[in-house]
């Protein structure tokens, strides 16, 4: 059912965890559907030097969270927000039809993490 | 690697005795049971013993098993013979809210052809409200079908107070026994039923291979449309190979039930007890003892149960979500939302299913892979 | 007594090879293909597998093979899903007074459901009339099924001539090709059909098995509900024994199908002119070249076909009178009323049907058996 | 499908044949219905001293033929005419539902040939 990708990133997924001082959180998805998406960025210069996630759900949305921090880590932001929905199940070697939502539910949760550092950011400097 | 299966409410491996005994109706006994040279009497001949081998395994009488391709065709073939076939007496059919695709799926074809369904609640465990099911009939009720055990949650219906009930008041009663059958007893008889259906491969024999009980004297008409085999209620030629392997499984079944059913109870309690107690947050779903001997379906807070799934299978063990039919489904299982448990409850469920071949050491394996696997997945869960 | 099976027409003996790619799916293999783990990825593998396999048969694509039961359910889902799923354009169904009784029984049922049928005759070979077809041809027809190759008679139908009009009128065009497929070339796209059913067993496969090939884009709803397999046409546990034991029928009948038909063409018209040359007052009933390789439909004056067949079966040889699925039925063949022949003449009818392992000298000994007891019958026979 | 007992009078019929100078014909049946049936009669003092039959139809029919025969053979015009529809089906060792047909058959056949030698024997009274 799974690409040989998809199933290497749900047995070894990269960058599990929590990042305590994060300059940047994104929390998508929800319990009740069946899977929600944490993701912790660190920003330095405009690039992403650190990228962490936590997911509840199926191996498609943790392969997913886990390929979308490593594309992400090491990039700048702009970088970053061109990486499409897709990508990341192309990156993945494909997901089935039923489960491309979770790759896209990892691109807008990486969004949401920027979104919430430029927020934090453009505050500090005013 | 050992590949441990513990998923046999899906299907079940075919018993190697069902396998040698359905082997020479394929090369060498080959006939059309409807030709008349010898060949074909033959092929007669095992069919009619095959059906009383079936017969026995209900306490029906042998007249009263039309075989089928399965329990979804059963299911169809009950429900839909039963309603065109009764139609001007009335076009309201009762039942539960957890019943199998198959059984929920013709009814909501039903619906669409002009008949009316009540979907009667469960409780909790699982247990369906008996009063709710009396209160729910109609003058134009034709026919109540409530399955005997779940599919998902094991959990056993009260099918004798329906039956009762149902009889009163001249209703036909249909129960889809296809994860009760050969693992509990059942007595069409004493149960009082009227039809009944049952499916070869969840009983250690082959795929494609299933039967109606029909009670004699039932009003029922055919589905499907051709030659006049199976007392002109199933056309097409008789799957020989397949209702002997059937037939051999039911007389398996028979003769080891006592024996199995106590043993299976025995290590499910042990592999529920095992995981409750060493696994926080982990509960079961179902009613405790009025369940299949085999079943174990239990919930996992904080996890998704595909995750699961998927993590036990890369350790060899084979075990479900919910059900098999409805794994390429996305939505929680209907079965879990009608006990009441919330969607990320439901997504965080495992079936396991225990067999006959599974062992004491097999249950301490997955045990102690389940501890891993939820430790593990809940390291990287948001929801802890 | 060595047996002599000449009723390939009614069922045909597994083929080793087959039983053989069988066996691992009913012990090892056994998983249910819905299951996500390693056992049920791997029979979800040999079922698309199998799938392929069937359409290079008849040069579909995977995708338009739906399996079924057998020919029966492959007709049944093919005429009831085309006129439920179409019967807003129209209830209007042309189809031959020559069909199976799948066919012809579902056009009766479909008859007392609101739809009409029309009945093309055919002329004394058993060839369709295609300008009476034409003539029956109205706005509101929304499917022609006339089937390839006659069970009885081998006559074998001008579907392409068929398929040309249906196309030309926008209405869809099934074809029952249990009979030929295997046994002659079937090219879905050549011959231009959308729907086309085969079964398993007629082909040296496993029995309770089939296939209903349905062109993309063709509009029609499933008759069995239940659980999301095949593609939603088709509900039920898949066999999966079953399909890999039929798909590696046809792998061996493609491989085969040039030798065979050529070698039992042969054998036929050796047959059938032994048997016309040495038995006075014997003719052939259907067609003299456009019929099946295998088939043989013979006539004889003055004695009855059941008697024939017992008579030669106890000299070990199997043949039918008209089809197996009628064998209970006292009237006489509607294939062969249906080609003109009297009554007493339709009486006197016996269908030999060739198989791949039939040799020359059988042919032989059931020539010889058969001037016997044709002589034995007519001693007795007031007619002569 | 067939009884042991229709199957031994089928392959061995008894009494095939006709009797030329005969007391008494029956003809039943009808070609077009699958099964017609001649008895032969032979009759002295009121006693059926030879049967004899021709039939075309179904192994039921030449085995309730031949059983016919061998059960009127030796008996008075009077025992015979008291053999029932069922008794030849009976002595058959039954005879499956749908073939029933065959054994009033044949009691028809030689109650029509019983006839025939009472109208002749009448006849030549006169
Ligand atoms: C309760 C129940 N009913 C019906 C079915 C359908 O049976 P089958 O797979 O033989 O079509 C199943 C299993 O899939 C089942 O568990
Ligand atoms: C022409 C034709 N159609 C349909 C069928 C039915 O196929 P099955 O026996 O697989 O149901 C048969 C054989 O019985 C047949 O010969």
């Amino acid at each position: 059912m799974y690409s040989e990708k998809v199933m290497e990133h749900f047995s070894n997924p990269r960058n599990v965890g929590e990042i305590e001082d994060a300059d940047g959180i994104g929390k998508v998805g929800s319990p009740s559907c069946g899977d929600t998406m944490d993701i912790y960025i660190k920003v330095k210069n405009g690039v992403l030097t650190d990228v962490k996630f936590r997911t509840f759900g199926c191996a498609a949305a943790i392969a997913s969270s886990s390929m979308m921090t490593e594309m992400a880590k090491g990039k700048t932001i702009e970088e970053v927000l061109k990486i499409t929905r897709d990508d990341v199940a192309d990156e993945l070697g494909g997901l089935p039809e039923a489960k491309m939502h979770c790759s896209n539910l990892a691109s807008d949760a990486i969004r949401a993490a920027i979104k919430d550092y430029l927020g934090k950011s453009s505050q500090e400097e005013n | 690697m050992k590949r441990i299966y513990m998923d046999h409410s899906a299907t079940t491996p075919t018993d190697p005795q069902v396998v040698e005994a359905m082997l020479p109706y394929f090369t060498d006994k080959f006939g059309n049971a409807s030709s008349l040279h010898s060949f074909g009497q033959e092929a007669a001949e095992s069919l009619e013993k095959s059906r009383q081998q079936v017969a026995d395994l209900i306490a029906a009488k042998p007249g009263e098993i039309v075989f089928t391709s399965g329990g979804t065709e059963s299911d169809n073939l009950a429900i839909k013979g039963i309603a065109y076939q009764n139609s001007k007496r009335g076009k309201h059919i009762i039942t539960s809210t957890i019943e199998h695709p198959a059984v929920l799926n013709t009814c909501a074809y039903l619906e669409k052809a002009g008949f009316e369904v009540t979907y009667v609640p469960v409780d909790i465990d699982g247990i369906l409200d008996v009063a709710e099911l009396e209160n729910a009939i109609r003058d134009d009720t034709i026919l109540i079908t409530v399955m005997h055990a779940n599919n998902e949650i094991g959990t056993i219906q009260p099918i004798s107070d329906i039956s009762k009930i149902s009889k009163e008041k001249g209703i036909y009663f249909h129960t889809d026994a296809v994860q009760s059958v050969g693992k509990i007893p059942v007595d069409v008889k004493e149960l009082g039923i009227d039809l009944l259906s049952i499916s070869s491969h969840k009983i250690h024999g082959p795929k494609g291979i299933g039967a109606l009980y029909i009670k004699k004297g039932t009003c029922i008409q055919a589905i499907a449309h051709g030659g006049e085999h199976e007392g002109r209620l199933r056309a097409g030629t008789e799957n020989i190979p397949g209702i002997v392997g059937f037939a051999k499984a039911t007389t398996l079944a028979k003769e080891s039930l006592e024996v199995d059913s106590k043993r299976l109870t025995e290590l499910r309690d042990l592999l529920i007890k095992k995981v409750l107690d060493s696994i926080e947050y982990s509960y079961l779903n179902g009613h405790p003892t009025k369940r299949l001997p085999n079943n174990a379906n239990l919930r996992f807070s904080f996890v998704e149960g595909e995750a699961m799934l998927l993590s036990l299978d890369m350790k060899g063990i084979a075990v479900s979500t919910a059900s098999a039919c409805s794994s390429k489904s996305l939505e929680p299982s209907h079965v879990l939302k009608a006990i009441g448990l919330r969607p990320e409850d439901a997504y965080g469920s495992l079936r396991i299913s225990l067999g006959k071949n599974n062992t004491c050491e097999e249950v301490d394996y997955v045990v102690e892979s389940l501890i891993d696997v939820v430790a593990k997945l809940r390291d990287m869960s948001p929801l802890v």
